[in-house]
């Protein structure tokens, strides 16, 4: 059986001398599937799609343990230039708000080329990205077009095209249409799609928005101050979530006079290192109890039907 | 950092003191020489050595200070009231007097300060009231600007609406509200024209139009360009000192920078 | 006076070895070039408009006067070869040399010699103007080779006059019928002299290159290049380093030349100059120098052994008296200053207690662009303050300060410097004689005496040395002790150059036309 | 086009300042356009009369500012020259140097600011950014003496003035190796603090960009370090650094003409000292005219450059 194209394996991510802003997270997502990694803002699952890249966005951030498979291949003890080879070739990144992550004063063009350059792949240069952008759905003119000159749907194709320029087998997509309009988010995330289809990409989607990962993962993974909390076949998952957390989220996602407010949960995610003793979600949890909640910590735990959670009372229902 | 700020804020608090007690600092009179010039440091209790007329050099040097730190302060001082004035007009009222203003700003900025201070020197005559009155006429307009883009800002703030609103009048809204809040910068910008003022006169009296009466480190090195290969005592501690200086009032302004802004981007 | 003596024979002595040795192992060498160091452009290449003392520098190499001065005063043939005068003094004859051409080839006549001083020099010559007029000059030209001066009255001096620093010959076909003043030729000299102009690169250098067709032999030099160094540090840097080949003393910064003295590559000519004095001028009819007690408190207090040590880096002599003391013959040490205002800062203050002096500053006026002047006043308003009489020190622009001192008479004190010219009657009367209108350079203190007017006048024209020797003498006395001006002191000149020159300085003044200079052979 | 309309008025007012500062002269304006020393009564009359001093205010000024943009400067009686020609003469050598420690300040500075931000908190980037700090507190004429006390007097190595050699520039390769031996210590005194600036503006700026998303992108995409730089950090630098490159020009000017005195550099600057010194105040005039318009031109080139390199600005 051929491994996932990626795996992470109890992986924690760390502020150097400081808290662990990811903690022993495992997931994995193989070729021609689109996994969703959900969570509020603040809970580490950025962190965790840059530390299968090798690259924080943030000094001093680094893999405090764990391991990351890129088909089989632990990326977690490579130096820095063999981290830099894989980037851009085999794992490939679009990132939430495309008009920031695009430079602006150098042409579509020359930014979807880049990767090719880097990795010394300079044939047929001009052929290519026009290819790209036709992948992309957009015209070849894109190419001489400056980021400031595009619509923010058409930034994220290029972002798209620019990651997918040397085939790569994982697409990691960080929250892709958080920061477009609503008429355009369905375009990219078919877009999306139909790559994962044709290319047999492994797609990493992060996003806060359950219902886009409802409409497009195969499979969920919630993540929670850190952890993972809940993960399972997403259609499993959200008919009948275990966690709390998720049954939180759910209830905003499908309340229609919430939905606007982005979450009804009270409260905040905890900041790194500061999470409560027990259960790190207790404080907010509208079900939890003094004993165990509060006290213990606990464990992600595979029930029966191969779902995982971490709560207490799940079990309990 | 810190620890480069206090070494400027000390070199600053020395010079002062200098300045003010020269007569004390100085175990020489400055104007006064002797029969021994030319004597290289450290000869004689002339611990900078002396010059071609046997004055002792480090009493120049302490004297000089004077000068230098009084043109550097009042131009400084000045440049910024008036910069701060123009600038809060310009931010405050918007339309035409903003207009004119700014076009006035732009062709203050863009005059050569050096050349035409020099020229004006030249043309009126020296004397350090027309020094810090020219220093003062070309650096105001840097403050200004920035002045007034802050003030156009702070301008449609809750609070200076609130108290427009609360029926206090333009004028004193302008002072007592808005003016405060853009005072930060306009220090940090001050320090750094201290800086620029006092290397503007020490290159004006290096062209020998500083004030033929008053020792000046400018005057100081003008002399020693014609000593260099006898003594070149002459220019190292003149220069050293104007080059201290004005890196401690750059540095202040840094500090100062550092402290105010707040994201604490070194 | 006749004389048939060439400047060739004089400088013959001097370089004979080179000359016989060195010419014939020339032939393959590759072109000579001396480098002679000079303070800024010259405000004109023309020397009979300016007495700027580039201009004369170069002037000198590319014009020529009727004589040349030797080291001892003595006059030389230049382009006249003789001269013969009336016994009174009032008739010069002059013969014109044969065979001169200018650099563009026109022959050289007694008609430009008559030009040159008719429409030039008694109109634009800022010395020679006034000398012409005062003596009432009229310039004739008997035929092609003579030239006639006819004079209203005797004037002692007049042969010193005829050099070219005083009156360089201008060639007239250039110059009639048009403006002198804008004459391109002031900025492309036409000249007779050992070298012809080549060109001038604004702020860097100038060119002159050897005149084959001189009368006199041909120059040793191929060319001369006046390099224009501004620093005067570097100027006497250069001469250490071997890139100028002669510096003149007028260039070189007094701190530098006792170090230059020793240095083995360089030969020097100490002392034999032209006279010239500093000094320190009152204006008599401001209130605190009214008195003479006040002024001679001012002499008192200023130490003048100082000023030689630090200002001229004892390269000078103490202020002697009126006339300082460059000219030997009319000296007399029972009135000198050194008797009469000894350094003393207690008599200094009585005396000046005495004048009535009201403690209120003066100022000191003086040429800004002279670092001399500079140092001096510095120890001047050291000195003075010491005695209780603080001073302002003024540096003006150098007309502005002419204007101040000579027109406006606003002023104190000021400092001067009056160059003899060869003569006391030409360079020194001016300091005594009563100022008539607002003449610059002349007496501008406000001090006035019909008597000394009387044996200044005396003495200008009387053709007997020891005669006037006592005349000198008796005016010492008086200006002495009425002290309107304070000779500082007299002024010691050094002249460099390389050892590798000979033929050097045959001429009183060291810008003279090194027609005689060359390499010496190796 | 919108900015070459704007530099107009400006280049208008330096020029109306000219005559202001003539007419403002104590005393009788003629000898603003004479210089302060004794020419003759009748050349000033002409002057007088040439320039219509004797005419109202509002005509003197429009009849000083056609004669200036016609290109007559005046006329220096000191130097018996037209102003144009004096300074035309001395042009070449000015621009020289300015040129060559201008382009020496802002390709060091823009290298050392920019490894220096690379090691961004470094023993080199302190190191760097200390020197710096001092650079640009050094006055340049003070520099140009201590490297002439340095390099000419004490070691030798240097000549200490002029353009080139005293003896007369050679030709070919020599005299061109002879103009950069000359060149070498007034252009690195003239460039000191500007380098420091450049370079500490440069840091600045390139630290905010390699902080930027898009360089992140660029980075997962695999782009090394060099490539950062080179291929995305530079160029979005490059605005600030242009702004701080043109406006400084001014006062590059006028550091020259200080270390043109020290140097006795024939340029521009010493002609300011020298007609300073014989208060030759057509030339001083006409200097600063020409610097004014070589500032308004400066900006006006930045603002050009700033927008090929950026192509945000419209």
């Amino acid at each position: 059986m051929t491994p996932p194209v990626l795996a992470l394996r109890n992986l924690s991510v760390a502020i150097q001398g400081g808290p662990r802003i990811v903690e022993d997270v495992s997931l994995d997502v193989a070729a021609g599937e689109m996994v969703g990694l959900v969570g509020e803002s603040g809970s580490g699952k950025s962190m965790t799609a840059y530390a299968a890249l090798g690259l924080f966005p943030a000094p001093r951030v680094r893999i405090e343990a764990g391991a990351i498979l890129l088909e089989g291949r632990d990326l977690a003890m490579l130096s820095q230039k063999e981290w830099r080879a894989l980037r851009g070739s085999r794992i490939g990144m679009v990132f939430q708000d495309p008009a920031g992550f695009l430079d602006p004063v150098l042409p579509a063009g020359r930014q979807i080329a880049e990767a090719l350059i880097v990795h010394g792949d300079r044939r047929g240069l001009a052929a290519r990205v026009r290819a790209l952008l036709a992948q992309v759905d957009l015209p070849e003119s894109v190419a001489l077009r400056y980021p400031h000159e595009l619509s923010g749907g058409q930034k994220q194709r290029v972002l798209i095209a620019a990651a997918l320029a040397m085939r790569p087998v994982l697409l990691i997509a960080d929250e892709p249409t958080t920061a477009l309009d609503v008429s355009v988010q369905a375009g990219i995330l078919k877009l999306l799609d139909g790559l994962r289809q044709e290319l047999g990409l492994a797609v990493l989607l992060i996003s806060h928005d359950l219902a886009i990962v409802a409409q497009t993962c195969t499979r969920v993974f919630v993540m929670y101050a850190g952890q993972i909390v809940e993960s399972g076949p997403t259609e499993a998952v959200f008919a009948a979530p275990r966690h709390p957390y998720t049954q939180g989220l759910l209830a905003s996602l499908l309340d229609p006079q919430v939905r606007s407010e982005l979450y009804a949960i009270p409260g905040t995610v905890p900041a790194a290192g500061m999470s409560p003793p027990g259960c790190r979600f207790h404080p907010r949890c509208p079900r939890a109890r003094a004993d165990p909640c509060a006290l213990r910590p606990p464990v992600l735990t595979m029930r029966a039907d191969g779902r995982m959670d971490r709560c207490w009372l799940a079990d309990a229902d | 950092m810190k620890r480069q700020g206090w070494m400027a804020a000390a070199w600053l608090i020395a010079l002062v003191l200098a300045a003010v007690f020269a007569p004390a600092v100085a175990n020489f009179d400055p104007y006064s020489g002797s029969a021994d010039s030319l004597l290289p440091p450290f000869t004689q209790g002339h611990w900078f050595g002396t010059d071609d007329l046997g004055r002792d050099i480090w009493a120049e040097t302490v004297f000089g200070a004077r000068v230098s730190l009084i043109v550097g302060v009042s131009a400084a001082l000045l440049g910024a009231i008036v910069g701060v004035a123009m600038g809060a007009l310009a931010g405050w009222h918007r339309g035409a007097v903003d207009a004119t203003l700014m076009r006035l700003t732009e062709f203050f900025q863009i005059l050569p300060r050096f050349v035409l201070a020099m020229i004006v020197i030249a043309l009126f005559g020296p004397g350090i009231g027309k020094v810090i009155l020219v220093i003062t006429v070309l650096a105001w307009p840097q403050t200004a600007r920035m002045v007034r883009a802050s003030v156009a800002t702070l301008r449609r703030a809750p609070f200076v609406e609130a108290a427009r609103i609360g029926g206090m009048p333009g004028s004193r809204v302008l002072m007592q509200e808005v003016v405060p809040n853009v005072l930060a910068p306009v220090i940090v910008l001050a320090a750094m024209d201290v800086a620029a003022a006092i290397l503007l006169e020490a290159g004006l009296g290096f062209f020998g139009l500083g004030d033929p009466n008053l020792v000046s480190w400018g005057a100081m090195l003008n002399e020693a360009q014609q000593y260099l290969r006898s003594a070149w005592w002459m220019a190292v501690f003149p220069g050293a000192t104007i080059a201290l200086t004005v890196l401690a009032f750059n540095r202040l302004a840094d500090v100062l920078n550092a402290g105010l802004d707040p994201r604490g981007r070194s | 006076m006749i004389t048939s003596l060439t400047r060739r024979a004089f400088t013959g002595a001097s370089v004979g070895l080179a000359f016989a040795a060195g010419r014939p192992g020339l032939a393959i060498a590759a072109p000579s070039i001396a480098v002679l160091a000079i303070d800024a452009d010259p405000p004109t290449l023309n020397p009979a408009l300016s007495t700027d003392y580039a201009t004369g520098d170069v002037g000198a190499k590319i014009f020529e006067g009727l004589i040349w001065l030797d080291r001892t005063y003595n006059p030389q043939p230049s382009l006249a070869t003789q001269w013969q005068y009336a016994p009174d003094g009032t008739g010069w004859h002059f013969t014109l040399r044969d065979g001169v051409t200018w650099h563009d080839g026109k022959p050289f006549s007694a008609d430009d010699v008559v030009f040159t001083f008719n429409e030039v020099l008694a109109r634009f010559h800022p010395r020679t103007s006034g000398v012409l007029r005062a003596i009432g000059a009229r310039v004739e030209a008997p035929d092609a080779r003579t030239v006639q001066f006819t004079l209203a009255k005797g004037y002692a001096p007049f042969l010193v006059q005829m050099s070219v620093f005083d009156a360089p010959i201008l060639p007239r076909h250039i110059y009639a019928n048009t403006d002198i003043l804008a004459n391109p030729a002031n900025q492309m000299p036409v000249g007779t002299g050992p070298f012809r102009f080549t060109n001038w690169t604004r702020g860097a250098a100038i060119h002159v290159q050897r005149n084959p067709a001189w009368w006199g032999d041909a120059a040793g030099l191929d060319e001369i290049v006046f390099q224009i160094v501004p620093q005067p540090a570097n100027r006497s840097a250069g001469l250490e380093t071997g890139e100028i080949d002669a510096v003149v003393d007028f260039y070189l910064p007094k701190p530098d030349e006792p170090r230059l003295m020793q240095e083995p590559n360089l030969q020097f000519r100490r002392g034999i100059n032209i006279p010239a004095v500093y000094f320190l001028a009152f204006n008599t009819k401001r209130p605190a120098f009214a008195r003479k007690a006040s002024r001679q408190a001012v002499a008192c207090a200023i130490d003048r052994d100082r000023l030689v040590r630090q200002v001229m880096r004892g390269l000078a002599r103490p202020g002697y008296g009126a006339f300082g003391d460059g000219f030997k013959w009319l000296l007399d040490d029972a009135d000198s200053y050194k008797r009469k205002y000894p350094l003393d800062p207690a008599q200094a203050r009585q005396l000046l207690a005495q004048a009535g002096y009201d403690g209120k500053s003066v100022s000191l006026v003086y040429d800004a662009a002279r670092p001399q002047l500079r140092a001096t006043a510095q120890i001047v308003q050291d000195n003075l303050r010491a005695i209780g009489m603080p001073v302002e020190l003024a540096p003006l622009e150098r007309a502005v300060e002419m204007d101040r001192v000579f027109a406006k008479h606003d002023f104190d004190l000021t400092l001067q410097s009056y160059f003899s010219a060869g003569d006391p009657a030409i360079g020194y009367h001016r300091m005594y004689l009563t100022q008539i209108g607002d003449k610059a350079l002349t007496n501008c203190t406000g001090f006035s005496d019909p008597d000394v007017d009387r044996q200044l006048a005396e003495a200008a024209i009387a053709p007997d040395r020891d005669h006037r020797a006592e005349i000198y003498r008796r005016l010492q006395v008086v200006l002495n002790e009425q002290l309107p001006s304070l000779v500082l002191f007299d002024e010691e000149t050094v002249d460099f150059a390389s050892r590798k020159l000979t033929g050097l300085w045959p001429a009183i003044d060291a810008r003279d036309q090194w027609g005689g200079v060359r390499f010496a052979a190796n | 086009m919108r900015r070459i309309l704007h530099a107009i008025p400006l280049l208008l007012a330096v020029i109306l300042l000219n005559y202001g500062l003539i007419a403002a002269t104590p005393g009788d304006p003629v000898t603003a356009l004479v210089g302060d020393f004794p020419a003759p009564a009748a050349y000033r009359a002409q002057v007088r009369h040439d320039y219509g001093l004797d005419k109202p205010v509002p005509i003197q000024a429009l009849r000083y500012l056609v004669r200036v943009l016609h290109g007559d400067l005046g006329y220096s009686f000191a130097n018996r020259q037209p102003v144009v020609s004096l300074i035309a003469g001395r042009l070449l050598a000015t621009l020289e140097l300015v040129g060559t420690a201008l382009a020496f300040a802002s390709i060091a500075g823009v290298l050392l600011g920019a490894v220096s931000a690379q090691f961004g908190g470094g023993i080199f980037d302190r190191a760097t950014r200390g020197a710096l700090t001092v650079g640009y507190a050094l006055p340049e004429f003070w520099v140009g003496q201590m490297l002439i006390l340095c390099f000419a007097i004490w070691l030798g190595w240097l000549p200490s003035q002029g353009a080139h050699a005293i003896r007369g520039a050679a030709g070919g390769w020599a005299g061109i190796a002879d103009g950069l031996r000359h060149l070498l210590l007034p252009a690195i005194a003239l460039s000191l603090r500007y380098l420091a600036l450049i370079a500490r503006v440069t840091r600045t700026s390139i630290l905010d960009v390699l902080g930027a998303n898009f360089v992140l992108a660029a980075r997962a995409r695999g782009a090394g370090s060099i490539r950062v730089l080179f291929g995305h950090a530079l160029r979005n630098a490059a605005a600030p650094v242009l702004n701080t490159i043109g406006f400084n020009l001014g006062f590059i000017l006028a550091g020259s003409a200080l270390v043109e005195t020290v140097f006795g550099w024939p340029g521009i600057g010493r002609l300011l000292f020298d007609s300073i010194e014989s208060r030759d105040y057509p030339t001083m005039l006409g200097i600063l005219l020409l610097v004014s318009v070589c500032v308004v031109g400066a900006n006006l080139l930045t603002d050009i450059v700033h927008r090929l390199v950026d192509p945000r600005v419209a």
